[in-house]
């Protein structure tokens, strides 16, 4: 099953824990409590297995900045393809969610989610588009709506916004 | 067909195609450095009719949000809507009927067909050929003409609710569902008697703008532009939603990966839709069309929920991060030709304007649908 | 050599083909209609702009429960109503919809639990001034009493 | 008939008379016929079957101002139009339309058409190179490799009837084709040559006087979805319409000259009917020509510049120059 090897693959990045996350997941807490334990505390890095017909994805990979480029790579090495990213503002905990989608053509059926968590004032990410080319528009995107900085993007200008848009409408505190 | 020698800088010349362009069907910008009529490197510029649609999202509450969706494709508006109906019946918790969810795959699939017809004619027309965009024109009229019968618009039809549907079919609009499939074989067959056999057509498209399957995976092509590259993947497929597990239907996928496999991918698609339509209408249940108990205000627990759906144009996903309340906290719309269109910087370099040109013909863009 | 010539003669045949299907349909009757000369009815669910239903008497069946307004969108309906001397419910004295925003997306029918409001068969809106859409809905229904 | 000035102006008149109303009344038959083929009337409201419409539209152009683009070459610019109408319609002086009516019967009247139709080319590499305007150099870049590329198959084609013929007098070429339709040089085996190839000669000279013309699917000049409106993007007004007459006072030309050379003249088609006047037969050639032309365009997509460019390199020429051949050692051998 792709999504066991996805999995192992993933885990290398996480190597502490690994023995008790995974047993602790095996006994799969119900949704409400896995949401609850989300909320009352902010959520470790790590892979959490969902319910495809609750969330519709299979693997949510939460990882460190610093790992984005290797986890991405990983997910490129097993074929992957990619789907959107995108960001969500959590002004609440003052920090910004990156959200990498990946899917596969074939019909070994595994939607990855790769999510990571960065500061809000000082939003930083390293691009992705020498792995994947077609990352280049979406991290445009998601820098003209949450003004996240891709660290070696080529292009970084403004793509769906006008050329001199410095505002960034998706931010929470953002007025139009 | 390759550019024969690289010049320097100063021996090419910028071409802007567009905004106003007959080719772009809508206000799309393409620099290209050309190279007398080759192309030398081409740069995409979108965002004309950027609308914001997920700040609309996060404004308004969800069942405010339905029009919205029929806003970003106006060719193939109901998948746009399924998908959306989809996710929050999906995060709400709402049980649909049986009923509601065939009606929607029946239209759904006349819609995709419109869609599809209308892209036909389109491009055939970017190719030169004007009368069979009139055609198609009339037998997409003849669908849209049901859609309004029983949704209330042509183009921009709000008509899924949470939990089913707003309006039930009735036996007109399925005596002429019956009537319209085999009007469109024939017309099919026609369509390929003058079109698809032309000899002229054939030598435009066949080699035209080779897309590799890497490519279409790094970029995340789908729809006819993946299965036209020999990527069996299909969203009602691979990740079967509604009620499509239960209609016997294929998959056209071409190995070809030029402009022609895409064509024929759609041109059958029509076919296969048509026969989802008709296994549809036959297994119509009767019931209802709305839950007994649809909930009033809609409020997903808090969450991160993901639907995909094909549509006409591909595969279009749909995110929610909902915070528990009545208005979505991120709501984010992957949109299919934002990942085809993506790839024509690449795949355009070194050919020539026309055939570019007939290649971003070949991906099916709608414009306001890439902008958002 | 041979598919030099085989593929002159198929390409020639393709093209006769072609020809023949156009002719087919320029023998064809016309499918279209002289639109200003002849018009299509609508058919019964079109959505045009809103308007308001009225009773026997002509007065509108709206109570002014302000439903339809907290419905739309677009915040394009904006009504208000005054509670008569002697009588129980309040009667409407303005509806106005700003049909410049409007999307049609018939939010305000649905919500509408007191048979208050239907889509109207216009699809002629056309103008060059912006307060033409501007439509004052109880208005048009006094014409259409009258 | 003396060349005098009179006759000179009388025959010239009649010939931008004719073209201007062919013209017009092409562009009306073009799109009445673009409408029944694509189910629709076409124009119909301005007079009866909408006959109006073409002087409507020639004076609504008419009244329109010239805008010459900033930085364009004026005089070039203004000098194109009238380029491409001015050789259509002196190509008309020595077209004979019947065997009494003809303006100035030339003993080289072939060539003196061919010299002036190569002259359109030019008013088109004017047109674009004047306009300053990217998409219209393109065009005309594109219309010259393409006149180039069709004169060639063309005149080869012209010079086997040429060789059948011995002559350049149309008047001559006609009265070889004399006596029905087995006569005409487009009949295989045609009586006292027995070529079997005619017939291809003749298709390659009509696909030659399609892309001669611009006309689809051949109109990589013009290609309205690629190179928005080539070489005339930046005409209005009269300009636009002189392009516009040009192009249609070609397409007669170019139908006349087949109808000439390959189709008999005013040679009734049996002999039976010859007591029909010529002229009529000819203009009903001419225009069951024009027809196809026309039905060619609403049908076909457009083909590519190397499509184009191998269809002439890679066939016409080739069988044109083989069939020269043929019908030179069948002229010696019968």
């Amino acid at each position: 099953m792709i999504v066991e090897k996805t999995r192992k693959a993933l885990e290398a990045l996480f190597p502490q824990p690994e023995q008790e996350e995974s047993s602790a997941e095996k006994i799969e807490p119900s949704e409400q409590e896995e949401a609850e334990q989300k909320e009352e505390t902010p959520r470790q890095n790590g892979i959490i297995e969902r319910d495809y017909s609750v969330h519709g994805y299979h693997l949510d990979v939460q990882v460190d900045p610093a790992q984005l480029y290797v986890a991405v790579k990983i997910i490129d090495e097993l074929d992957y393809f990619i789907e959107s990213i995108t960001g969500v503002d959590w002004i609440k905990e003052n920090q910004m969610e990156v959200i990498y989608d990946f899917s596969r053509y074939d019909f070994d059926l595994c939607r990855v989610v790769i999510r990571t968590r960065i500061d809000r004032e000082d939003p930083k990410l390293p691009t992705i588009t020498p792995i994947y080319a077609g990352a280049n528009w979406h991290e445009r995107e998601t820098h003209d709506f949450f003004g996240i900085k891709f660290e070696g993007h080529p292009h970084l200008i403004p793509l769906l916004l006008p050329e001199d848009a410095d505002f960034h409408p998706l931010l929470k505190d953002f007025k139009a | 067909m390759s550019v024969p020698i690289r010049l320097q800088p100063d021996e090419t010349f910028i071409l802007n195609v567009g905004p106003q362009h007959p080719a772009t069907h809508g206000v799309l910008r393409v620099k290209m450095e050309m190279d007398g009529e080759y192309i030398v490197s081409a740069e995409t510029v979108i965002g004309y009719i950027h609308r914001m649609h997920e700040k609309m999202g996060e404004i308004k509450t969800y069942p405010q949000f339905y029009m919205n969706l029929s806003r970003m494709d106006y060719l193939g508006a109901l998948g746009y809507s399924h998908g959306h109906v989809l996710l929050i019946e999906k995060a709400a918790g709402i049980e649909v009927p049986e009923r509601a969810e065939y009606i929607r795959a029946i239209t759904v699939e006349l819609n995709r067909i419109a869609s599809h017809l209308f892209w036909f004619g389109a491009f055939v027309m970017d190719l030169g050929g004007f009368s069979p965009l009139m055609y198609a024109l009339q037998d997409r009229e003849y669908i849209l003409d049901m859609l309004e019968r029983i949704t209330g618009s042509r183009l921009t039809y709000s008509y899924y609710r949470f939990g089913g549907l707003y309006n039930d079919i009735d036996d007109q609009f399925i005596e002429s569902v019956k009537k319209f499939i085999p009007r469109m074989r024939k017309s099919l067959k026609k369509y390929h008697k003058l079109v698809t056999g032309n000899i002229i057509f054939r030598k435009r498209l066949e080699g035209n703008a080779i897309l590799s399957k890497e490519t279409c995976r790094k970029y995340g092509a789908s729809s006819a532009v993946a299965r036209g590259s020999g990527i069996n993947y299909d969203v009602r497929r691979n990740e079967p939603y509604s009620v499509y597990p239960e209609f016997n239907f294929d998959i056209p996928v071409y190995h070809e990966c030029d402009s022609m496999a895409r064509y024929k991918v759609r041109m059958d698609e029509i076919e296969q839709s048509l026969r989802i339509i008709e296994q549809g209408i036959a297994k119509l249940p009767d019931g209802p069309i709305m839950p007994k108990k649809a909930p009033k205000i809609i409020k997903p627990p808090k969450g991160d929920y993901y639907q995909a759906v094909e549509t006409a144009r591909g595969n279009f996903g749909i995110r929610l991060v909902s915070d528990g309340t009545k208005n979505p906290y991120r709501l984010k719309l992957r949109s299919p030709t934002y990942s085809n269109m993506h790839l024509f910087d690449e795949t355009c370099t070194g050919l020539l304007i026309m055939d570019a040109l007939a290649f971003m013909g070949s991906l099916d863009l709608v414009i306001p649908e890439i902008d958002r | 050599m041979v598919t030099y010539f085989s593929e002159i003669i198929s390409g020639l045949w393709s093209l006769v083909l072609g020809l023949s299907v156009t002719f087919v349909e320029f023998i064809r009757p016309n499918v279209t209609v002289q639109y200003p000369y002849e018009k299509l009815e609508m058919p019964e669910r079109f959505r045009g702009h809103i308007q308001l239903i009225g009773d026997e008497e002509g007065r509108p069946n709206c109570i002014v429960c302000m439903m339809c307004q907290r419905a739309c969108p677009s915040g394009c309906i904006s009504l208000s109503g005054k509670k008569e001397e002697g009588q129980k419910k309040k009667t409407l004295n303005s509806y106005i919809l700003d049909f410049t925003t409007c999307s049609l997306c018939g939010s305000c029918v649905e919500s509408c639990n007191f048979n208050a409001l239907e889509y109207s068969k216009e699809y002629n809106l056309a103008s060059t001034r912006k307060e033409d859409f501007i439509i004052d809905l109880l208005k048009r229904l006094e014409e259409q009493n009258s | 008939m003396e060349l005098t000035l009179l006759n000179v102006v009388i025959a010239v008149t009649i010939a931008i008379g004719f073209a201007a109303l062919n013209a017009a009344y092409l562009v009306w038959a073009e799109r009445r016929g673009a409408g029944r083929i694509q189910n629709r009337p076409g124009p119909n409201i301005n007079g009866p079957l909408g006959l109006l419409q073409p002087p409507l539209d020639g004076i609504k152009l008419m009244a329109k101002q010239l805008i010459i683009p900033g930085g364009a070459d004026k005089a070039l610019f203004i000098a194109a139009p009238v380029l491409a109408m001015a050789p259509a319609i002196v190509s008309f002086v020595t077209l004979p339309f019947s065997d009494t009516i003809i303006a100035h019967n030339l003993n080289i009247g072939v060539l003196a058409i061919f010299a002036f139709a190569s002259l359109g080319g030019i008013s088109l590499l004017f047109a674009g190179w004047s306009s300053r305007n990217k998409y219209a150099v393109m065009s005309s870049v594109r219309a010259v490799s393409q006149a180039i590329a069709y004169e060639i198959p063309m005149l080869v084609t012209v010079i086997t009837v040429v060789l059948i013929t011995g002559t350049m007098n149309l008047m001559e070429i006609v009265e070889a084709q004399k006596g029905g339709i087995w006569n005409w040089y487009f009949f295989p085996f045609t009586s006292g040559l027995y070529n079997p190839l005619m017939t291809m000669s003749f298709l390659i000279f009509f696909i030659c006087a399609l892309a001669e013309t611009n006309r689809a699917p051949f109109d990589l000049g013009e290609a309205e979805s690629e190179l928005v409106a080539g070489f005339h993007t930046e005409y209005g007004s009269m300009g636009f319409g002189l392009f516009f007459m040009g192009e249609y006072a070609n397409i007669v030309i170019g139908s006349c000259l087949t109808t000439l050379l390959f189709l008999g003249g005013w040679d009734a088609p049996l002999p039976v009917l010859s007591f029909i006047p010529g002229v009529v037969w000819f203009l009903i050639k001419i225009y069951l020509i024009i027809a196809t032309i026309i039905w060619i365009r609403w049908t076909f997509p457009r083909t590519t510049i190397y499509g184009l460019l191998n269809l002439s390199w890679k066939i016409l020429i080739p069988l044109s120059l083989f069939n020269l051949l043929l019908t030179a050692g069948l002229l010696k051998v019968v």
